[in-house]
Parts: C-alpha cells; structure tokens; sequence
C-alpha cells in the first residue's frame, strides 16, 4: 500500500477540516439571511405557539429523562471505552512491534472480562426497555 | 506550534474546570467540571508525548480517558440516587454529615 | 518470560471477582451468602500466595511492574483488611439482593490497591490508583437508600475525581519534563525536572493529588464525612485500606521517583504531618459519632506516617511500614466492631439515623462483651498503649525521629498521642462505665471471627513484632 | 531451672483472663485468689531463695524477642526490686480476701482487673529491658483506669481521665528519655541493644552535655510523675480518692515512680553533666512533697483525701532519701516505698470499711466510731500510728534512716523535712481523734463491725507493718546491700 | 503528470477547494435522491409520484426548495431561541465534516492511484465516526430548544437508538480495520482490490449494514420522527428553511454512510487493473464504478423503507444490544482468526 500523503505533515490534512469547519458554522447563517430577504413576515400569536395537536400546550416540555436511557448510556460508555482500545490495538496486531499471539491473547482477556460485564448487564436486565 | 502554547490552553481548560468545580452547586455541572480537568490533563499528555516523540503519553491519555467515562458513569450513578432521594441534585444540599 | 505465578494473587483476586460477579447473577438473595464464602477463600488464597513470594524480586510488563519486598509487605495489608472487612460482611451483606455487588467492588478495590502496590510506572500507578478509587465511590454509596451513604459517596467522589484530575495533571508535567512515566527513568532523568518551571509545580500537584487520598489536612475534607457516612466496614476499607494505597503510592512516587527534590517534598510533608496530626486529633475530642471520631483518629494516624517522609531513614520508613501493617488491624478492627454495634441497633431499630453515636456504646461491656472488649483493645492500640501493634510501630517511628534529629517532631507527635488517648479513653468509658438498658445480645458470628482475627492481629504484631518488623525493614530497604 | 520470674509476670496475667470469663462472683473470687497465692508462693519460694548479700541481677532470664531493634526478654531481680514484688505478691491476695464480700456490679472484671494490675506491677520490678520495662509501665494504666472509671465514686471520670492523661503523658516523655539512650547506644556501637544495664551504662559517653541533662531529666519527669512528687502530684488526690478501695489500694502498690528512682536515675546521675544541679532537684522536690503533702492533708475534711495527701508527703521521703546519696538514706528510701505501701493499704482499707458502713467519709460527720467498731479501730489506730512514724513501726524505721542519713549532703531540706513530721503528726491524730473518738453521731445509725475477711486482711498487714518495725533486716539488708553497690558508683563524683 | 502538477494538487488549500465542490455535488445527489425516493416510493405503492415539474417530476425538488426559501422563518415562544438557531449549525457541521474524508472515487493516471478526498487523514475512519456522532448532538438540540413534547419524546428515543448502534458499528469498524491494519478509509479501500471484504466478513457486512441505517435513523430504524405517534418528532416545530437544512442533512448523511457501506465492504473503487491503466478508462471508469455501488446501496436503503415495517423502540434497542453486540464481536474474533489464517 502506497501511502498517498505525506503524514508527517499532520496539520496540513487538518486544514481542510478547519475551512469545512468555518463553512459547515457559516453555511445555515447564510442560508437563514437569504429567507430573511425572500420570506414575507406576518405575525399572529397563534403562529409561535408550540404544537400539541391544536389543543393549547400544557406544562413545559423540558421533563427529566426516563431511568432506562441512563442505564443504556452507561452500557454504552462501558462499551465505547472498550472500542477506544480496540481501536489502536488493530493498528499494532499486523505490526513487527508486538508478537501477533501476545498481542490476540491480550485482547482475547480484555474482552473476556469485558463480557462479564456484559453477562452482568443482560441478567441484571439493564438492557431491557422497562417501559 | 510551540509547547507552550498547548500547555496554555491546558491550563485555561483546566481552571475553568477547577473554578466550576469551585462555584457550581449542581451535580451535573461539578461532574461536567471534573471531566474538563481530566481532560485537560490529557490535553497535556498528548502535547507532551508529541513533543518527547515518545508514544506512552498518548496511551496515557486513552486510560486516562477510559478512567473518567467510568468516573462519569459512578458520578452519574451518584447523582441519580440523590435525585431519587432527595429530588435534587444540589451538592450543597447535602448537609446530613457534619459535626 | 513473565513469570506470572509472581502476579498469581492478583490473577487470584481478579478470578474471584469475576466468579462472584457471574455467580451472582444465578443466586437468589437468600443463597448470596455463598458469595462472601468465595470471596473470602480467594482473599485468603491470595494472601497465601503473597507471603510464598515473599522476598522475590522481579520486574515485569516492560518494567511496569515491579515485585520486591515492599509491594508485597502491602498486598499483604491490603490483602489483611480485605479478608477482615469481606469475614465481617457475611453478616452485613446477610440476604442483601446486591451481595454480589459488594464483594466484586471490594475485591476490585483491592486489585487496585495491588497493583498500585506494585506498579513501577505512573501510567499503571494512576490507573491502578483509580481502579481502586471507583469500586470505592460505588462502596460508599452501596446503602442506596441510606442518605447519609449517598452522601458520603457524593462528597468522596468529588473530592476523589478533582484529586484524580490534580494527579493526573502532576503526573502529566513529570511526563513532559522527563520523558517517561517509568518511576526508574523518571529518578534519572530528574534533572530535566529540576532545571523545569514544571518541576515545583508537578510537586504541588501530586503533594495534592496523593494528599487527598491519604487524607493529609487540608486536603481531608471528605474524610470524616464520608467514613461517618458510608457503611462501617466499608469505612473499616477506606480508612485501612484505600488510605494506605496513597501512602505507598507517596512511597513510590516521591522516594521512588523525586528523590532528587527531597527538599521541597520534605518540608512540605512536615509541615503536613503536624498539621494533620494535631487537627486530627483536636477535631476529634469533640466527637460524638464514633465513626466520625475514628475518621478524624485515622487523620491523626496519617499524619504519623507522614513523619516517615520527613524523617526518610531506613528506621523510619520501616516504622511508618509497620505502622501501615499495624494501622489496618487496628483501624479495620475498630471500625469492624462499630458495624458490630451498629448492626445490633439497626436490628433493634429500623430508622434510627446516627446508629454509631456514642451513646450507643453506652454499657457495650454486658451487652456484646467480645465486640466491647475488641473495641477496647484497638483503640489502645490506636493509642499506642503497648503492647499492642501501635505501640510497637509508634516506638519505631517516634525513636527513629529522634534518631535524626527531629526532636520537636517527635514531641509534638508524642504529645498529640497522648491527646489522642482522651478520646479513645472516653469510648472505653462508655463501654464500661456507663449504664444501660439494653438487653445482652448474641454477637453475629462473622462479626466476632474478623474482630478476632484483628485482636490477634493487633497483639501478635505488638507481642512478638520480629518477623513483622524484620519484613518491614527489608521492605524499607526497597526504598533505600 | 524453672523460669519463675516469667511465672510470677505471667500467672496473675494468665489468671485475670480466667477471670474475666468467669460467669459469677464466687467463681471470680476464688479465681483471683488462687492465681494469686501461686503467685504468693512462687514469690516466697524466690524469696527465701534470694542471696541478699549480693547486688548482683538474679534468677536472671534472657532470651531473644526482637534482634532487629536490640530488644531482649530480660529478666531479673535484685535488692531494690525483691522487696517490692514481695509487698505486691503479699497485699494483693489479701486484698481479695479484703473485699470478698464486697457487693458490686460486675465482680468478674473487677477481679480481672486486679490479677492483671498485679502481673503488670510485677513486671515493671522484673523488667531489665527498657522496652520491656517500657510495655508493663504503660499497662499499669489500663487496669487503674478501669478500676477508677467504672467502680470509682461521684467524681470518677474526671479522675480517671485526669490520672490517665497526665500519667501517659509523663511516661510519653521518659520514652523519649529511652529514646535518647537508645540512639546514643546505637551510634557509638553501631548495635541496637535496649538493655537497661547497658544503656545506662552508655549514657555517660553521649558527648553533648545538653542532651544528657535533657534525657536525665526526661526520665526524671517520668518517674517523679508516677510517684508523685509535688508539683506533679495534682493527679494524685483526685485519682486516689475516687477510686474504689481495692483500687486506692492499687494504687499504692504502684511503687513504679520510686523504683525507677533507684533503678535508673541513681545510676545514671553521677554521668550528667550537672550531677549537682540534678541531686538538688531530687532533693528539693522530694523536701517540698513532703512538706506540702503534709499541709494539705492538715487541711482536708475528707478522710480519704487527707490519707492521698499524706500520701504525697510520705512519697516525698522516698525522693529525698534517693537524692541524699548514702547508702543507709537510700535504703531508708527503699524501705519507705516498702513500709508506706504496707501502711497505706490498712490506712485505705479502713477508710473503705467506713466509707461503706456510714456511707460518708468526710471527717467532720464522723465520730465516735470507736464505741461501734472496736476490731477496726484497733488496726486503724495501729495504722495511723504506723504512719506518723511511731517507733516500733515499720514507718518509724524509714523516716529515721532517711532523716538521718540525708543530713549529711543536704541538711537543709532535711531540716524543711522536720518541720513536716509535727504537722504528720497533728493531721493524723487530729483526724484520728475526730472520727474514730468522741461521742458516736447518731445521725449514723445502726453500724457494725468489720467482717472476719476485712479483719483478717487488714489484721495481717498490721502485724507485717509491726513485724517489720522490729526486725526490718529481711528487707533492709537486700536493700542495703544494693544501696552500697548504687553508692559505689557515686565515687565518681565524690560524694 | 509531473511532480508540479502533484505539488499542486496535494497543496491542502488545493484540496480544500476540491472538497468545497463536491459539497456541491453533495447538495445535487441529495436533491436526486430525495427525488428518486419519491418517484420509488409511488412505483412501488402504485403511485406517480412527482410529474409535472419537469420531466418526471425532476424539477419538483427545486420547487421545493424556492418554497422552502420563501417561506416565514417562525421561531415558537416558548423555544430556547440560541439553541433552535444553532442546531442546525450543528447538524450541517456534522455532516460536512464527514464529507471532508470521505472519498467520492479515485482517479488512475498513468496507474498511479489519486483518491477525489478534501482531505486525507491516516485516522479518517475514526474521525469520519466520530464527527458522525455530533449528529445526534444536534438532532438533540433541534429536539430540546423546540419546548415540544414530541420533539422531546423524539430526541430520547434518537439517543437511546444511536447510543445502541454506535458500539456495533464501532467493533465491525474495527474488525475491518484489523484487516487492514490502518484506519486510513483510503487504504481500507484499497485493501479489497483483489476481494471485498463483505465476502471475506459477510457477518460484519449485517452488522454494520443494520447499525448504519439505525445510525442514519432510516426507516425500519426512524423512530425520532415516526410520524404517526409524534407528528414529525425531532423536527416539528421547524419550519421552511430551518426544517430544510436538517432534511438535506440526513439525506447526506444516507448518501455519505453509503458511500462508507461501499468503502468498507464493497471494494470502494477498485477494479482490475488492466482497466485503471489505460489512461483513459482509469480516469473515470472507478468513480463511476464506485458511485454505481453507491446508487445501488441507496436504492437498496429506499426499498427496505417500504419493505420492513417501523420497529418499536424496545425492539430496536433490544437488536442492537442483544443481537448485534454479540454478533460484532464474533465477526471481531472471526476478522483475527482470518488475520492469522491470511497472515495479512
């Protein structure tokens, strides 16, 4: 495989991402201002009420969440950290540096014990939606 | 770009965090605060890993960052069980244990 | 090749925790009790394991680990109080649906604690130190329906995360100034820290970071809070145990590591040390809940062992050692015996709020006269009345001060002992002298097995302190 | 050979345990008595196998216990320690028999208490190693502590508290007087060694002069505490009083402070570097005990106070005698510490006995008792006599030898040390006139005598305080003997 | 091509304006496709679909978008006015900055292989999947500052849906990157030149086909918007051309994650290389390879819409947890196994 760009120069891939960045921040803005120019405006209150089906909307909208997404964010940092280290470790299991038998017994452990946790979950039924 | 620079923003990351942590009552915002510090440490790390061109600082900052995810996971678990309990989530109105 | 029968109790550890975790899930709440029993077995396993090795020297995981003789001197404590608190909690965690739970939290605890005890490199140093630092937060919440637990657990946890991020950010500048986490590498590459801007200011941090782990005044705040407010034998872990992983922690980094800055370090912990001691002591005469006490009594203990930093013989780091052994017997043991008390007012009554105050010893002696007498043996010891573990590992740390010198350090030491008995004193008077009403009760069993274990703990070390005290010495000369 | 100064340590400990389990009281007293009249025994047979013609450590035992630090199982007796460990082994079992039909809460622990006291004592006397020595003086608290906290009167906690503080406190202090001779020791040879004989020995090549005096002293605070010796002695009354009587009892046995004096501080005084300085202080605190105690007991209305502070007065003998540098003043010393626990202890027994009957000690609402307690007041009187030095007794001989012997290096306190004897001399009769003489208070009621076992008990110590009154040499010339051998060393400084 | 020409095409500003047109092309495929789907879906309910703007209906969607443009820029009361305003920022950002590294084809001149990319990163599928996740943020924030309980009822069950779906995708993501041993997208593509890797990994093929349409929260997975319970869930208090940016956002987002579908599994561009050395064919026939694989992923996205009926929410999450989890770590082992047996 041939490498394509000169990965030293690290910056120099991130600057189009900085000029997306600027653009992707100025894009909607601009396209907002355009609306401004062409859109006719008439206001009647009746038009800024937030929708409910027509009948006038009760209480505020802002609730605390239900428990069950809470305990899926949690199974999902658990398993998100364990992608983090997947993720550089495929990097070095085609390499010279690590002996490849180490390298999967090691990742072979770490997943085990992973899936205690996630045998732990299952039963525990934090992956049931309790509704 | 100079070390310095990094170690900078590290610094104004990390003292944000600091004076959140110093001022907030609400869990939430003392958890999202410690994240910052935590994270402005590895700011830190990888500048430094970078700049030693030696790679532990980096992986350094992959456990540093699994740490706080399972942090922020127990601070969550924490806050929730307060929430249950007192339906709030001030720290300063946690005021049982004292003398 | 790495030998791994030499991170056998580790691996014996981790298995445990896994096999609990798994078994848990597949037992009803009555039958959890099966539960503690492995745990317990595994501990002990573990320990035996631990003592085999004594002695062994190696190095492993590219020099990341490290097993000498002072590593294993505290797997063994913290093997001890594991053991203590997982006997005691047989009864405590008795047909609790979330068994399970806490026996995988204190054994993970443990591992970290472990490996903190052995890493030879920052990164496993933090990660182990953290390891521990969590399942402990989880611990200290684990009465979920108990307010003050939960709010105990709120206080160390954020106390516990801004000394973890102070830690990290200490360890970040040593990183960037010696190029390397490795504790070895760090000690030769200390002229780059030393020539660096960073350098004093890496100190403060980790001085911090380590300091609120240990709970060194004024980094204590969370302490008295959070013993008083998490159950007892998990306060019997954090004060026995997860305090001692800072203190070897502090070993590792600041003789270990920053030897060359020894005169910023040192100043810095005497003046820790008195502090602590003393606040901790005075703070404590108030005291009527005695968890709250044995808190603010296991601040003063801190402060003891500090002086090890400052006085940095091999005398006195064999003394602050011993007194790391000596401290988890005692304060395991008493605080032990305080989830005794509290478990019979608790079965007596339901809502009672602060079960642990005082006035609950009030005539302890007829009521639950094994856990009276236990009690009463720890905290002389705590005092350092001889002959018992405290006296033996003060006298080594307070003569060896002397040795060096530090006459007025040891003074105000040996002075604030004294103080200190006042109040252990006053716990003995109202077990003995103070009349009650209570009916005798009958002592739960696993209450009465750990408490003794302790009391033989306390007075073996204090009776016959040799091999205890030549194990120490050869973990001191670890150091130096 | 059988290794009895371990047995005569251990047996009392090993008996209290049993004790404390035992589940009632008559099993808790035969308990405590048996273990202590093994004691008793062994102790005779030590006794009457004792060469009191040597000053030389015997039934000596060494053995090994913590080589890293130096630290030796080292036993031994001699002519100073013989005799104390003799007024231990006899008291305490007649104290038992003392209280043995004493109702209180808890018998078992308070017998427990007193088994352990006594191994604790005896351990201190036997002791020739600091740490060791160090490990039973600060258990000599514990079971005091109790005793005062839990059986003591209105005022106990703050007794207890106040005793315990300041006494932990002082010996805190002597540690780090131990501590400084240990390390002298251990850099000039390089090997830590904790034994008495040997550190002491070592004291005189510590080089800074400062250091020695302030390691003297140390050493000096600990043990003048624990005696007491004005002005330290304010735990003293406090303590004394509130205890219960077996306590007061044991606190009287607590000859540790005195035999410290001989033990350590005698030794080592012609090796500070102000010998002079030192000797006078001894001197002087030990003149103005007894001087005050003596005062302050003239003006106590509670019988039992007034006997804390002639206490303190009498102790003050002790300190004099030791600072008076001859062997005869220190043997008087010595046998001070011997005669006044003999006497005390009937002395504080009959004021528990009236304490008990009447239920009141305050002197002023006695009186007359003499008519209802015939048998008490014999021994009281006996006692009281004892104590302001009535010749024939065993008081007389110990203020005579002191007095006398004393005058020859410091003639000065000796004479402050007159003065006290007529004040001794009114409190005692003064008191003894109140309240045992006179016409009987009514408001009383009906009282009667002592038992057979108070009788017994106190009657036996009377007669050993006559019996040694007459013929003290089975004491004195042990003490004698050592005495010369202490003063042997003073020719370094020719005195 | 000489070196100069290179220097220039890799100089980043260049680069940078080559991605800036093809955020052009985006917006152009997005229009097709919205309208493709339309004319599809009325195939295939025996409708018309759109007709009579244009032949075929073609022009209706920019019809579309004038009345978007034209139509009044509502902000209801009760909104949080800077995060309603923001959102879509947040939403387009997501989008063009995965659109940055992903490539849309490849030229060969003269055999030698030059990727069409704005930019190219040896990380790019990790940044490509992280920027990916901001979506959610903003689809978040669309939901929480338009104070409307469909919105909000919307916004959770988005969360719970991509918390689920973002592990798997992550672990058959990493299963194919331990193939390769890069996580350079361009060379993942180039690693399937002689076969794909959906033949190599059919399992991780699934895996990651379903998380990515659960991701791209297409129907059976658009439980945000299920119109009959929650009106338009997510989005409805939008309007005009608020409600515009987010729609032409998650149909990029369809054309992009497609285009990752290929690039992961379908061989990316690569054909054999007697046709990408001829000058000629190697200039255009790959593109136009790849972009047809495109379509056809696409197409595939369009017809499952109307062919798998909408799933309930515990449904979903159950799949992703129960299912697919175990699944992704099996085709893991599966990809190491395969990585020893190749000894790649």
């Amino acid at each position: 495989m041939s490498v394509i760009i000169d990965s030293s120069s690290i910056i120099n891939s991130y600057i189009p991402v900085a000029v997306f960045l600027v653009v992707s921040l100025l894009m909607p803005p601009a396209t907002m201002a355009m609306v401004k120019l062409v859109s006719p405006r008439s206001k009647s209150p009746n038009k800024y009420t937030t929708y409910e089906c027509g009948s006038d909307p009760l209480g505020d909208a802002r609730i605390q969440f239900n428990v069950e997404y809470y305990l899926y964010a949690i199974a999902f940092v658990l398993f998100d950290i364990e992608v983090l280290f997947l993720y550089p470790w495929a990097m070095i299991y085609q390499g010279t540096s690590v002996d490849m038998v180490t390298a999967i017994v090691e990742m072979l452990i770490f997943i085990f014990v992973l899936l205690f946790g996630y045998a732990y979950l299952w039963k525990k039924g934090a992956l049931k939606w309790m509704n | 770009m100079p070390l310095n620079w990094y170690l900078a923003l590290s610094a104004i990351v990390f003292s944000i965090g600091l004076y959140g942590l110093m001022t907030h009552k609400n869990g939430i915002r003392m958890l999202m605060c410690v994240e910052l510090m935590l994270n402005s440490a590895n700011i830190n790390l990888v500048a430094f890993s970078s700049y030693n061109d030696d790679m532990t600082g980096q992986v350094f900052a992959l456990f540093s960052i699994a740490i706080a995810a399972a942090e922020a996971a127990i601070g969550f678990a924490i806050l929730m069980s307060i929430y249950r309990m007192r339906d709030m989530i001030d720290v300063d109105k946690l005021n049982i244990l004292r003398w | 090749m790495v030998n791994l029968m030499l991170l056998a109790p580790e691996i014996t550890i981790l298995v445990t925790g896994l096999i609990v975790l798994l078994a848990g899930l597949f037992l009803s709440a009555q039958s959890k009790k099966i539960v503690g029993y492995i745990a317990i077995l595994g501990c002990v396993v573990a320990m035996l394991l631990t003592i085999s090795s004594f002695g062994t020297t190696a190095v492993m995981f590219s020099n990341s680990l490290s097993i000498d003789a002072l590593s294993q001197f505290f797997k063994i404590v913290f093997l001890t109080v594991t053991t203590l608190v997982c006997i005691a909690s047989v009864k405590y965690t008795d047909g609790n649906d979330h068994a399970d739970e806490y026996y995988v939290l204190v054994l993970f605890a443990t591992i970290g604690m472990m490996m903190v005890a052995s890493a030879n490199d920052l990164m496993v140093l933090f990660v182990a130190f953290e390891l521990a630092s969590l399942a402990t937060y989880g611990l200290a919440g684990f009465e979920k329906k108990n307010p003050a637990s939960i709010e105990a657990s709120m206080k160390y946890f954020i106390i516990g995360s801004l000394s973890a991020a102070l830690l990290l950010l200490g360890i970040g500048y040593v990183y960037g100034a010696t190029g390397t986490t490795n504790i070895e590498g760090i000690a030769q590459n200390i002229d780059l820290l030393l020539n660096s801007p960073m350098g004093i200011l890496s100190l403060v941090l980790l001085i911090a970071g380590f300091g609120f782990k240990i709970a060194l005044v004024p980094f204590h705040m969370w302490a008295p809070d959070t013993y008083q407010g998490a159950p007892s034998l998990v306060s019997a872990l954090l004060a026995a145990g997860s305090k001692k992983m800072g203190i070897i922690a502090a070993f590792k980094v600041f003789i270990g590591a920053l030897i060359a800055l020894q005169a910023d370090w040192q100043i810095a912990f005497a003046i820790l040390a008195v502090l602590t001691m003393t606040y901790g002591n005075i703070v404590a005469l108030s005291q009527t809940s005695v968890k709250r006490m044995l808190a603010y009594s296991s601040l003063a203990q801190a402060g003891y062992i500090t002086m090890a930093f400052v006085v940095m013989t091999p005398m006195a780091l064999t003394g602050g050692i011993l007194y790391a052994l000596s401290h988890g017997f005692m304060k395991a043991g008493a605080f032990i015996a305080t989830a005794a008390v509290v478990y019979m007012v608790t079965s007596e009554n339901k809502d009672i709020l602060n079960a642990d105050h005082l006035d609950n010893f009030k005539g302890l002696g007829r009521r639950m006269p094994i856990t009276a007498l236990s009690m009463t043996v720890f905290v002389f010891a705590l005092s350092g009345i001889p002959p018992t573990a405290g006296y033996m590992s003060k006298f080594i740390l307070f003569s060896s001060t002397i040795q060096s010198g530090l006459v007025w350090l040891a003074v105000i030491a040996i002075l604030n002992s004294a103080l200190s008995l006042y109040y252990y004193a006053r716990v003995v008077r109202y077990m003995y002298a103070k009349p009650t009403d209570g009916d005798r009760v009958s002592e739960p069993l696993p209450y009465v097995i750990a408490l003794l274990l302790a009391v033989a703990g306390v007075l073996v070390i204090g009776i016959w302190p040799e091999p205890f005290v030549s194990m120490a010495m050869e973990a001191a000369s670890v150091l130096i | 050979m059988l290794p009895i100064l371990s047995l005569i340590v251990l047996i009392p400990i090993l008996f209290s345990a049993v004790t404390f389990f035992t589940k009632t009281k008559e099993q808790a007293r035969i308990s405590a008595l048996v273990g202590t009249l093994i004691t008793l025994v062994l102790t005779m047979y030590m006794y009457f196998s004792f060469d009191s013609t040597s000053a030389a450590m015997q039934f000596e035992e060494a053995a090994n216990w913590i080589p890293s630090l130096g630290i030796t199982y080292h036993l031994g007796v001699d002519g100073v320690s013989m005799p104390l460990i003799l007024l231990n082994a006899i008291v305490i079992p007649l104290l038992i028999i003392y209280t043995w039909n004493d109702v209180r809460a808890a018998p078992n622990r308070f017998y427990a208490l007193i088994l352990a006291m006594q191994g604790a004592v005896i351990g201190v006397f036997v002791s020739l190693d600091f740490f060791l020595f160090y490990v039973f003086w600060e258990l000599t608290l514990v079971p005091l502590f109790f005793m005062v906290n839990i059986w003591g009167g209105a005022n106990k906690k703050h007794a207890a508290i106040k005793f315990f503080i300041y006494t932990h406190v002082a010996s805190l202090v002597m540690l780090l007087g131990i501590f400084g001779l240990y390390y002298n020791a251990w850099s000039l040879n390089g090997v830590p060694n904790m034994d008495m004989a040997y550190l002491i020995g070592q004291f005189q090549f510590l080089e800074s002069e400062i250091a020695r005096d302030a390691i003297f002293l140390a050493l000096l605070f600990g043990f003048i505490v624990k005696t007491p010796v004005v002005p330290f002695h304010s735990w003293l009354p406090d303590a004394y009083s509130e205890a219960p009587t077996a306590g007061s009892v044991l606190f009287i046995l607590l000859k540790i402070g005195g035999y410290g004096l001989f033990r350590v501080m005698l030794p080592m005084l012609p090796f500070t570097a102000t010998p002079s300085l030192m000797i006078t202080i001894m001197g002087a605190l030990g003149a103005i005990s007894i001087i005050y105690g003596a005062f302050l007991a003239l003006a106590q209305k509670d019988l039992k106070r007034m006997i804390a502070y002639s206490s303190i007065s009498h102790m003050g003998y002790v300190t004099l005698g030791a600072a008076g540098l001859v062997s005869l003043s220190i043997s008087g010393a010595m046998f001070q510490q011997f005669s006044h626990g003999l006497i005390m202890s009937i002395m504080f027994m009959s004021c528990g006995v009236i304490q008990t009957k009447t239920g009141t000690s305050i002197i002023n609402n006695l009186g007359g008792l003499a008519q209802k307690m015939p048998k008490l007041t014999v021994i009281m009187v006996l006692g009281f006599m004892a104590s302001l030095g009535l010749p024939g007794l065993t008081g007389f001989i110990a203020e005579f030898l002191v007095l006398t012997f004393s005058f020859i290096n410091m003639p000065i306190y000796v004479i402050i040390a007159l003065l006290a004897i007529v004040i001794t001399a009114a409190y005692h009769l003064w008191a003894l006139q109140r309240a045992m003489f006179g016409t009987f208070n009514e408001k009383l009621g009906d009282i009667v005598d002592i038992s057979s076992y108070q009788a017994f008990s106190m009657g036996v110590i009377a007669l050993l305080v006559v019996y040694f009154g007459w013929h003290p040499s089975p004491v004195l010339d042990m003490m004698i003997t050592n005495s010369e051998h202490i003063v042997s060393l003073m020719a370094v400084m020719g005195v | 091509m000489s070196s100069e020409v290179i220097d220039i095409l890799f100089n980043p500003w260049v680069r940078t304006l080559l991605g800036l047109c093809l955020i052009g092309v985006v917006f152009g495929g997005a229009m097709l496709v919205v309208w493709f789907e339309r004319k599809l879906s009325g195939d295939i309910q025996f409708r018309l679909g759109p007709k009579y703007v244009g032949p075929f209906g073609i022009f209706q969607l920019v019809a579309d978008a004038i009345k978007l443009m034209t139509k009044e820029d509502l902000i209801p009361s009760k909104a949080d006015r800077l995060l309603f305003v923001s959102a879509p920022i947040v939403l387009m950002g997501s989008v063009f900055m995965m659109l940055v590294a992903i490539p849309f084809g490849a030229v060969f001149v003269n055999g030698v292989e030059y990727p069409i990319v704005g930019t190219e990163m040896d990380i790019s599928i990790l940044y490509i999947e992280a920027v990916s996740s901001i979506s959610i943020i903003g689809a978040f924030m669309y939901a929480y500052s338009s104070n409307n309980k469909y919105s909000l009822l919307g916004a959770f069950r988005n969360f719970a849906r991509m918390i689920g779906y973002e592990v798997p995708l992550g672990i058959t993501i990493v299963s194919v990157a331990v193939m390769v041993g890069s996580l350079n997208i361009i060379e993942i593509a180039q690693a399937q030149s002689p076969i794909w890797f959906i033949f190599l990994q059919p399992l991780g093929f699934i895996v990651f086909f379903i998380a990515l349409m659960a991701d791209m929260g297409r129907l059976p997975f658009d439980q945000n918007e299920s119109e009959e319970e929650l009106v338009a869930g997510w989005i409805t208090e939008y309007t005009g051309m608020r409600f515009g940016l987010g729609f032409f956002a998650e149909y990029i987002h369809l054309i992009l994650g497609s285009m990752l579908v290929v690039l992961l599994f379908l061989g990316g561009w690569n054909l054999p290389s007697f046709l990408t050395n001829v000058t000629i064919l190697g200039f255009f026939l790959p593109t136009l390879f790849y972009l047809l694989k495109v379509a056809l992923v696409i197409l595939t996205i369009i017809m499952l819409r109307w062919a798998v009926p909408r799933f309930r929410i515990d449904q979903v999450v159950d799949l992703s947890w129960k299912r697919l989890l175990p699944l992704s770590l099996l085709n893991l082992g599966w990809a190491i196994m395969l990585g020893i047996y190749l000894g790649m």
